[in-house]
């Protein structure tokens, strides 16, 4: 069955580009960004599906799919400037990497590699958290920081519905909002949390709206709408930027594929609802969009895939060819310089 | 009895609880539509209701405190955690108040309630996916923690801490959850909470163990025999209360003992174990207990996962010292 | 200076007997109903200096005074039934007392005595949390359990401004909802957690607005005044009751004395501020309007403070003629029968 | 140099830290305003300002995890939690995630931050209030955990913990604020983390505490003293990394050990001691290894204090016993 919170939300939530394509008032980005933000979800979601194919064959860890997520992600991190911070998790590859978080790194971490969580230097994009609700609070304390040292850097945490249930979502929240820090807190709220809906999650109507209870504003935003997502979180940027303080932002959206790849969604809900969501695909409405305006041909989406398919080819590549980590590395990352005790144990381990 | 997985034993010995215990309630995050996910709660909401089977939100420190409240008022709630690494949310309602409500009521108020969560690494999973921090759980005094390696023992200790007046941590090795098959009888019956279990007799080491290391443990002990040492292993399956006398028992009786645990070493119970025995038969040892434990890192992930796990041939390499010694 | 946001709030909120006690539309109790309550708050108000004085002369430990806010722990115990359950803190003598709990044993626990925890059989209170926060979960379990066993007792809990920035208070007032738990949320917001001030502690402008947040009823009263707190906690009794959920009251109210016996005030806050508050005193509103009544005499108040104070020192007689607890009940105390190592550590210390 | 109790030796360490390094923030549930539940920062917000010293909102998970963003950002933040016994509800930010970025992001984001507890018991505080849980701590890797129980060391350590790249848990003993004076530089020295100090040399026993227990430990020392025994006082002051080496060195010249410390015996730190002991000098111990401790409860409230906590008397009472064994 359809999920009717989400329902009752779309009536209220900020929508540029419908699902037809067309353009409703308020569209400010040109078409070349439209181009561009296009290409971006599509080598997304190359990748989100060449993930799904290596991991059946072994050759990655759980991973956690975004498809359906495109526009929420890749909007909001369109959003940023390359300096400013991201805390985000296990299902915002294509927020990472549009950050500037390279693809061969998030698939080293899913092949199990902790190396993978080394952002380039100079990146402020921490490693993504599997732990849910607790990364909230360190955009508060990023961005904190950031305003007492005069800086004007804010920092973006993603989430989900899901995560809005934990005890860190209210006291990042609520520190935002006491100490003023230029945070985005980003929801995408996909309808659920593995397998819980959201309207079981919590009885409020929104989740935009408890956004309230901490004094601080609260937006809903079609999280399928690359547009919208864009201006909405440019909005929130540019306020906490300026020294306005913290923004609450609900992107509603749906996760197409399952919560991981041991995950079985027939289990929890039904295959109308899924097919209803992908009339509402943010790629799709988008290629509409460009049709329309003569700016997508098929010739050029053929381009895209390609293109795409031969970057994360070489991601994949340059993840896989990392030499396989040793026992003394796993020792030496502990701390600064090796403990005692740790010493110890590397001279156990012969290293 | 039938021929039953750990998982499988687990998932029976709830529906046991539900069917005879109406106090009984299940709730965690994913264990009513799902069934958890490794699956343990499996059919328990189809069969004995949504009144007795609850999805939660994602919120530990509220599944635990919940369900506290739910035991003062009488009832045997069963709490899920999905796995050992997001137990540390509800730290505190465990230890400040779980724990506590007997010794601060005088008996008057007590939390007959267990909490079960999977543990352990050897899977390749993610971050946060594999902990083994027990020790910090033996420490609180209060609560109980159970650890069974069998599937017959699962069955057990589940229904032994489903009854128990007191708090029950109920650790299970994900591990083993599919990779140890026994026949378990369909009755109700009780595993003793407290008393270790002797896995195996021997007289020149003893190798204490528990969780998934027993599987270690066991291969290891295996080689030794082969090359002609008698093996003793204890599996402890209650990690709280410590079984003290049977512990002490058989280091008096050989004299060296081996620790495998796949938490860090310092301050891991191992430690306790140490600690124990030389307390107690100092003059009975003829080697330093050894402990072969996971190193003082994080649990890593995939790619490393066999450069921490304690592996058979540590343990045998660690025990031919303790044997030379 | 003023506290300002509870300015606002307090043109907001219900507020039956005023401040001067002339009577305000909808009260509802009768005279009689009006002298108990006012005697109750009396006798609370004899207690609480009492508990101060022994402090002082080191026969309790650390004491957390709730002079200033007698009108909201009575009003809200009195619209209890005497089966249903507390949750309360450390600073709700009063409120617990009222429920049921003795004197005797809340002063026991003062003086540093776990057997001041053990409720007399069949009350269902619970021993004041210390922990701030942590206890308001209980009271959504303790509904739940009663709910399913088809009872129609409800919990009650309360707690302070502070204990609403902790997650355990988002996971709480979550889980009622989502599981429509009779639990009545009663927050004393007595301007301050210790030193820090309610304006501070959360951006919002009420907390009672913070239920909104999980689509529960939030009510603001006026804490000091114990007419309007027993109808307002009544009709969330009621709902509860009923199988309507849980509420969140807000009872705005202002803590006269320190934060314990180790605090002092003139680090944080102005006497003026204080003295203001002293002009809003529960128990002077309540005289005001009983003597307008003809119901209340000096000699009748005369009166009720000697039995109050005979009631108190024979609390605190009992509580001191318990004998010396020994280490062995310390040790016999964790679990229902102790545990091996507890059995050899009562064993080493000869017990 | 000036003569100054723990309680100000702490707060010169603060002053000087934010004095000579900007990057450091105090933040905390009334630190600012009133000085800190113990006054260990009073003055400094009046001094450094509102933008170096912050009061908080009742919320531990989140003091440490903005703590914890701000480290990560570069600044040099020292939260405190008002007792250790509120430091549960931050327990999953500290394990999870503080004492982890360095580990999942290959060095690459640090936190170099301070987590200041008072903690431990003596008096006759509320409950919650007595809490000696360092065990639960130590056994977390990437952490690091202090305790001083000297004001110079307590000025030395504190300004080594700011300085230091990794988290450091800066555990104050309550019973010690006030109850030692000392000689304390005002200048800037740093106490190294790890090494143990020497209290007391000597050759017969070793007694091995930390914190405030060392007071006791002290009495007993120089109560065995006086009956004629050469007593050696360590005092651990690191307790992660724990250092391995001095205890070694001690219990090998001294052949008998005893352990003290205030939370409960059963897998608290004492344990990891006498296990490292048995297991590198095990030949040249002349008795177990014992552990004089908390019992294995609750830490009860003010009338039963003094059946919890070791006294010296029982420190004697062990002490003799492994001297004579
Ligand atoms: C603290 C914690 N509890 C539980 C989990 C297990 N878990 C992983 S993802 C998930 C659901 C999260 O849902 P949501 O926040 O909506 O994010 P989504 O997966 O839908 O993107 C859960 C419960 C976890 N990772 N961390
Ligand atoms: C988890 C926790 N953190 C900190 C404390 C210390 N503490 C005791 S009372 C208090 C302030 C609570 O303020 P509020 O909730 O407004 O209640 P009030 O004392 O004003 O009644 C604090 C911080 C505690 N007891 N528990
Ligand atoms: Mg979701
Ligand atoms: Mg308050």
């Amino acid at each position: 069955m359809w999920n009717r919170p989400v329902d009752k939300l779309i009536a209220g939530m900020l929508t540029l580009i419908s699902p037809d394509g067309t353009v409703r008032d308020g569209l400010s980005i040109t078409l070349e960004e439209t181009r561009e933000l296009y290409a971006d979800m599509v080598e997304a979601r190359t990748y989100d599906h060449k993930c799904m194919a290596m991991q059946r064959q072994g050759r990655l860890a759980t991973y956690a799919p975004f498809e359906g997520q495109e526009a929420a992600q890749i909007g909001a991190a369109a959003a940023l400037r390359p300096d400013d911070w991201v805390a985000a998790t296990y299902r915002d590859a294509a927020l990472m990497w549009r950050a500037g978080y390279p693809w061969a790194l998030l698939i080293a971490g899913r092949t199990g590699d902790e190396r993978g969580g080394q952002a380039p230097d100079g990146l402020n994009v921490l490693p993504p958290s599997i732990t849910v609700g607790g990364h909230m609070i360190h955009a508060v304390g990023l961005a904190w920081a950031e305003a007492l040292n005069g800086s004007d850097r804010v920092a973006l945490t993603s989430f989900g519905d899901g995560a809005t249930s934990e005890g860190d979502f209210h006291e990042a929240m609520n520190f935002a909002a006491v100490y003023t820090t230029p945070t985005v807190f980003l929801c995408q709220n996909n309808g659920f949390a593995i397998s819980y809906p959201r309207d079981e999650q919590t009885r409020s109507e929104s989740i935009a709206m408890k956004a309230d209870a901490y004094g601080m504003p609260g937006v809903i935003v079609d999280g399928n709408d690359v547009a919208a997502v864009l201006t909405v979180v440019g909005e929130a940027v540019a306020r906490a930027r300026s020294g306005e303080g913290p923004t609450l932002i609900e992107a509603v959206t749906y996760r197409l594929g399952p919560h991981t790849t041991s995950d079985d969604p027939a289990r929890y809900r039904d295959e109308d609802e899924t097919g209803e969501w992908r009339t509402r695909d943010p790629l799709e409405r988008v290629r509409a969009l460009l049709e329309r305006a003569g700016a997508w041909t098929p010739e050029w989406h053929a381009e895209l895939e390609a293109r795409s398919a031969d970057v994360i080819e070489e991601a994949v590549a340059e993840a896989e060819a990392l030499p396989r980590p040793t026992a003394a590395e796993m020792l030496s990352r502990m701390y600064a310089q090796p403990t005692g005790p740790l010493r110890a144990q590397l001279d156990e381990i012969g290293a | 009895m039938s021929e039953q997985t750990l998982a499988q034993a687990l998932n029976g010995a709830l529906a046991t609880a539900l069917e005879t215990d109406e106090r009984v309630v299940l709730l965690g995050e994913d264990i009513g539509r799902t069934g958890g996910v490794f699956r343990i709660t499996d059919g328990l909401r189809a069969k004995y209701g949504e009144d007795r089977v609850f999805d939660t939100p994602v919120a530990e420190s509220g599944i635990v405190g919940a369900a506290f409240g739910m035991a003062i008022a009488g009832m045997r709630p069963v709490a899920e955690l999905q796995f050992l690494g997001f137990s540390y949310p509800a730290y505190d309602q465990i230890i400040n108040h779980v724990a506590r409500i007997r010794n601060r009521s005088n008996h008057r108020f007590t939390a007959p309630m267990v909490i079960r969560v999977p543990y352990g690494g050897g899977i390749g999973a993610a971050e946060h996916h594999s902990e083994s921090t027990e020790a910090i759980y033996a420490h609180i005094p209060g609560l109980k923690v159970v650890v069974p390696s069998t599937p017959s023992d699962a069955r057990g200790l589940l229904l032994a801490a489903i009854e128990d007046p007191d708090p029950v941590l109920f650790l299970e090795p994900i591990r083993l959850y599919r990779a140890v098959k026994e026949e378990v009888s369909e009755l109700y019956y009780t595993t003793e909470i407290g008393p270790m279990r002797v896995e195996r007799e021997g007289r020149d080491i003893t190798l204490i163990s528990w969780g998934a290391m027993i599987k270690e443990t066991r291969a290891a002990a295996g080689q030794l025999e082969e090359k002609g040492a008698s093996v003793e292993v204890l599996d402890l399956r209650t990690l709280s209360p410590i079984d003290q006398d049977g512990i002490v028992a058989s280091a008096a009786k050989t004299g060296r003992v081996v620790v495998v645990h796949e938490a860090p070493r310092t301050a891991g119970l191992g430690a306790e174990v140490a600690a124990i025995i030389q307390e107690r038969v100092l003059y009975s040892l003829l080697a330093p207990v050894r402990r072969v434990a996971g190193w003082d890192t994080v649990f890593p992930l995939k790619r490393s996962e066999a450069h921490y796990l304690p592996s058979p041939d540590r343990i045998v390499r660690a025990a031919e010292e303790t044997l030379e010694a």
